[in-house]
């Protein structure tokens, strides 16, 4: 077999490649020539095509991306910033937590046990490379009408998958979320958070420093997956036309990521890597043309010595296999005996496949032949950037001019069946066939999970120092204006961890939408991502890392714009966060902030086929007055509980149901009240004794405050309405598994 | 009464992370015939009286698209006595 | 008083159960499967977790490792083992406790806050517990349904060798709803459920769990 | 090359949930030729060279101490060419 070699490269400079079927440009594939003085080996051409797609090089977003540097609030908290495998932040007693989120849509869409297996797989392997143990996972999910067939296939397998892999990894899930709508059809959502700890000191970065260094790949076997694209490369530079045969869908071994964990964090005890990367994406091409990138430049690597499941991979192959559960690190040849050491006692294969050199560029070789010869920013950074069209969408106006008539409960009847209605949707209906599908206790330190506000996990058992995450976004806000969307998803992540007790301290997102190459979509894009630079900057918060996941839609019909909006905070004392449940009878419940009569994106507009027209504006000021109130509260309340998608009716269902204590509650303007979602709401159980300080705080902080009822007996009441419990939680509970078996 | 076996396999490229895990503990008890191994699934329907071929296309259906799934695995169908 | 937590490739739980140790007031010693040193122990803790991926059978493959070779001579001989979860499934593919766990009845992973009467304190590991208490500790498995034949059923009920047994609906499909069982001299005990993640209010449903580690403790000072 | 391969199924006294959600989801698809379901496991082994009977003697071994739990499964060796 021959190989396209630099030399063969060189000797025959016009020989046709099928730059196209690679997903490159004739421009890219120009520039490429221009970079390397020659035609690309096809080695080369595999590397430059995947590192150069919209996932790897966000090429359509990064001209956007860019304004969460140039609006970046100053924060002293800040240690690692964009531009790494995840961000890190200091949380204070030496501890550096480190998260992410991450998106593998399309995969799970193919593949939805695997797809959102490799998908947690990933996001782990994120954080684990920071030099961090994985924590915590959440997995905020997005599927098409509950009970379209489809979903069926889909969500049963996506939520095993999910849990599949996280509860055999041994990290305890802690949250996420579960939403249907239309536009998901056909594109679910699977976006997978991870948090990671370790201490200041023993922060890795991506980086391949020190000539003589060894590169080591260690970690599962290299197999044909997520090369399908390359393979094409097989067959049209050498004439046998007969294609090998390559999986479709990468299958992942958590037992493998979970000795890997082990490893690694063992290896880092040590202190035995210079620099390490995982290998996600784009496989050995993106692990070393980034490492060298980052590093001084120059590295050798012997592409023959890479361990294979499949012999029969081309070079080109094993550069862009995609197989799960690898690893490549730096180290100094001094150390590499201890290090290959702690590989065996884990019984994880480790393979010296190169070294860092004192040149410039990344050689790899074949059996001794030179096949890429390429400086590697020029791979890893220097991608093509689009400016991509931007226009405004005609539905905006649309929207905007739309009248929207939404009935709303105000007789006791009318608001027990409105009540009972809206929390048996499947978007309000409780998630618990989901959740208890995955592991919550895992590890021993959560403190909240599911379906608290946020997932709250101890960092110190001594000091109980914690940190909470919360991920949010209402979607049907971002279709009506994507700017506020964006803002009032971060104000929502905010709000619940200042509920459960957290100071809120970064952020981290994954935006998923439809097209880049449509203009409207773009622009949706444009505005989330100027929203959240600029509600960012505003509240003070560094954006740490995040995801952008595009071509979610099916023909010309794009998802919602969905970004996801994580938020980190920080807790001193976690025995002293709130729980949202209300505790005991005799509580008087208070509720902070107040409905408003618009109903566009609520739940309960779309349970009458409405979107409403106008998004709420994101209010700063009051919502930091607000989350200031709650840090500041914290010890006078023995509950609380923001109120977010079903507005009040979701709320009190949920308070109640926690722990079957009912309440009876007397509310003005009751159909608005119940059912609009206006943010900055939150409601608060307090001792009768603290009512006086709570009221006081709220005046000092300008929230409105007022008492609406009191906890007890075994109905939820609103205005005369008596649901019973047993009723209310029938309704609640019953959807999932009647949807999902 | 018959029995229709219906045998399901990983696809030979996609990874089989159990097979591989019986292939590592097999030697490490002494075992040293295996050169690889691979685990799928069995699975025995029982039907009344002999199967007919209309029957054996349903099973065939079945196998397609409940026993296994395409995407990853390949199926075998078989009667047994 | 030490007491030993074996680390299998895979497992999850070893970190909580080497706390509750410490918690009770033990002193945890940490025991890896490549060993066949019980570093001189006094019991030990096969914990929760997916040892080997839990790939071929739940426990099959750990049954095999070095330490377990110690550990079934020594359980022969009295030494007191509590298996948890993937330890009880261990427990049973070493043939050390009877019978097998299975398939949860609905194919699911079932994470939950599980009520489980106490039915054996003779044990060294429930001695703390009054006979039939009532604990909440969680269950997080999905091949926690337990399973044996007609005669080692009676056999349990009859030598009163059901520890703990589900209250309330059974969550798995476990024959008679047991949850735990031991071994005919008491010494090997095996539960589904988790005490070592039941050992503080703050994370887990409660602490009514750390009573098997203290009993074990208390035991122990007797011997 | 030869493969080998070893059936392991549920005693028929075991409970098998997993045979039963097969049997209960088949007739949902209309498919109606099942009267019941169990399933199993199946291991393919590659050995070098044809299965000498010292090699079958010894897959016998691993079947019954490995890849079966004999307190609840049932096992059978079979030569694939
Ligand atoms: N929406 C976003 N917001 C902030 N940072 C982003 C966003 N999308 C991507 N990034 C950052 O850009 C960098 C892209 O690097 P890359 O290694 O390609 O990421 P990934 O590991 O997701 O493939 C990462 O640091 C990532 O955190
Ligand atoms: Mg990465």
């Amino acid at each position: 077999m021959s190989l396209d070699t630099v030399a063969v490269a060189t000797a025959n400079p016009d020989a046709l490649q099928p730059y196209e079927q690679l997903g490159l440009k004739a421009d890219e594939y120009a520039s490429i020539k221009q970079i390397l003085g020659r035609r690309p080996t096809s080695s080369e051409l595999a590397m430059y095509s995947v590192m150069w797609s919209e996932h790897c090089s966000y090429k359509s977003s990064k001209v956007h991306l860019k304004q969460f540097g140039e609006k970046a609030p100053h924060s002293d908290a800040l240690l690692v910033g964009i531009g790494e495998n995840a961000g890190v932040v200091d949380i204070g007693q030496g501890y550096a937590v480190t998260f992410k989120i991450e998106s593998h849509n399309h995969p799970s869409f193919v593949e939805p046990y695997q797809g959102a297996a490799t998908g947690v797989g990933g996001i782990v392997r994120d954080i684990l490379t920071m030099g961090a143990r994985p924590i915590a996972i959440m997995d905020p999910l997005r599927f098409g009408l509950a009970d379209a067939k489809d979903t069926r296939r889909v969500l049963p397998g996506i939520v095993s998958g999910v849990g599949g892999y996280g509860n055999c990894l041994g990290v305890p899930n802690i949250g996420g979320e579960v939403v249907f709508d239309e536009t998901y059809a056909g594109n679910p959502l699977v976006n997978a958070l991870c948090v990671g700890v370790m201490r200041h000191e023993d922060i890795k970065l991506a980086k391949a420093h020190g000539t003589g260094n060894l590169v080591v790949l260690f970690g599962a076997k290299t197999g044909g997956d997520g090369i399908g694209g390359v393979s094409v490369l097989a067959s049209e530079t050498f004439n046998d036309a007969k294609p090998t045969k390559r999986p479709s869908v990468q299958v992942g071994d958590p037992f493998a990521e979970k000795v890997l964990i082990e490893c690694c964090l063992e290896i880092f005890k040590a202190d035995l890597v210079v620099g390490i990367q995982d290998l996600g994406g784009a496989g050995l091409s993106c692990a070393t043309s980034e490492l060298a990138s980052a590093g001084s430049g120059g590295m050798e690597i012997q592409l023959e010595k890479v361990p294979l499941r499949d012999p029969s991979l081309s070079p080109e192959e094993i550069l862009m296999s995609e197989s799960q559960e690898r690893m490549c690190a730096i180290v100094e040849p001094s150390n590499i005996k201890h290090f290959m050491a702690i590989c065996k006692k884990w019984d994880v294969t480790a393979t010296v496949i190169g070294e860092v050199t004192d040149g410039t560029n990344l050689h790899i070789t074949f059996n001794g032949e030179l096949i890429v010869d390429v400086p590697p920013r020029t791979v890893a950074h220097d991608g093509p950037i689009y400016n991509r069209p931007i226009e405004k969408p005609t539905y905006i106006a649309e929207r905007q001019s739309a009248k929207i008539n939404v009935p709303l409960p105000s007789s006791p009847a009318e608001i027990k069946a409105a009540v009972l209605t809206l929390v048996a949707s499947p978007n309000i209906a409780d998630k618990s066939w989901v959740t208890s599908q995955y592991d919550r206790y895992v590890q021993g330190n959560s403190v909240l999970s599911q379906p608290e506000d946020s997932g709250m996990v101890r960092i110190d058992a001594k000091t109980n120092l914690g940190v909470a995450i919360s991920t949010d976004v209402n979607a049907r806000w971002a279709y009506l204006d994507p700017y506020e969307g964006a803002k009032l998803a971060l104000l929502e992540s905010c709000r619940n961890i200042a509920t459960t007790g957290a100071k809120p301290l970064a952020v981290t997102n994954c935006l998923n939408f439809g097209s880049p190459e449509d203009p409207g979509v773009m622009w949706q894009f444009a505005e989330a991502v100027r929203g959240l630079a600029d509600i960012c900057l505003e509240m003070g918060l560094p954006v740490t890392g995040g995801n952008v996941s595009f071509y979610n839609q099916t023909g010309s019909v794009a998802i919602l714009p969905t970004p996801v909006i994580g938020v980190l905070g920080v807790i001193q004392d976690v025995r002293t966060r709130t729980k949202m449940g209300l505790a005991k009878s005799g509580l008087e419940i208070y509720l902070l902030g107040r409905a408003d009569a618009n109903l566009s994106g609520s739940e309960w507009a779309y349970l009458h086929n409405e979107i409403g027209n106008f998004a709420p504006k994101a209010d700063v000021a009051m919502e930091t007055r607000l989350v200031n109130l709650l840090l500041e509260g914290q010890p006078l309340f023995e509950s609380a509980h923001d109120i977010s998608n079903g507005g009040l009716a979701a709320a009190l269902t949920e308070i109640v149901l926690k722990n079957k204590i009912g309440a009876e509650i007397t509310i003005d303007d009751v159909g608005v009240a119940l059912m609009s979602e206006t943010p900055g709401q939150v409601l608060i159980a307090v001792d009768p004794k603290s009512s006086h300080e709570l009221i006081a705080l709220a005046e000092t902080h300008k929230i409105e405050c007022r008492k609406i009822g009191i906890s007890g007996g075994d109905a939820l009441t609103i205005n005369g309405a008596a649901i019973p419990l047993a009723e209310l939680s029938q309704a609640h509970t019953e959807t999932f598994p009647k949807l999902f078996g | 009464m018959a029995t229709i076996v219906v045998e399901v396999m990983l696809k030979p490229e996609i990874l089989d992370p159990q097979g591989q895990a019986v292939a590592s503990a097999l030697p490490r008890l002494g075992f040293t015939f295996a050169q690889s191994v691979r685990q799928g699934k069995r699975f025995e329907i029982t039907v009344a009286g002999d199967p007919t071929p209309a029957q054996l296309a349903e099973v065939e259906k079945a196998a397609e698209t409940l026993l296994s799934n395409p995407v990853i695995e390949t199926f075998v169908v078989k009667v047994e006595k | 008083m030490r007491i030993g937590v074996v680390t299998f490739p895979g497992s999850l739980d070893d970190h909580s159960a080497l706390r509750a140790i410490e918690l009770a007031g033990g002193e945890p010693v940490s025991l890896f499967h490549g060993s066949t040193d019980l570093k001189e122990v006094q019991a030990v803790v096969l914990p929760g977790g997916f040892s080997y991926g839990d790939y071929l059978r739940c426990g099959a493959i750990s049954r095999f490792s070095p330490i377990m070779e110690s550990i079934i001579i020594a359980a022969e001989h009295g030494f007191p083992v509590l298996g948890i979860c993937n330890g009880f499934q261990i427990l049973c593919e070493s043939h050390l406790l009877p019978g097998a766990l299975t398939r949860n009845s609905d194919l699911h992973f079932i994470c939950d806050d599980q009520k489980v009467a106490v039915e054996n304190i003779k044990t060294p590991w429930t001695a703390g517990y009054t006979q039939g208490q009532e604990i909440v500790i969680p269950i997080k498995n999905g091949e926690g349904s337990f399973q044996c034949s007609d005669e080692t059923l009676a056999e349990l009920e009859a030598e009163s060798r059901v520890v703990l047994r589900y209250v309330g609906k059974n969550p798995n499909g476990s024959r008679n709803s047991i949850a735990g069982i031991s071994n005919k001299q008491g010494n090997v005990v095996g539960v589904m459920p988790h005490p070592e993640q039941a050992i503080e209010e703050l994370t887990g449903p409660g602490d009514e769990g750390l009573i098997f580690f203290s009993s074990i403790l208390k035991e122990m000072v007797g011997r």
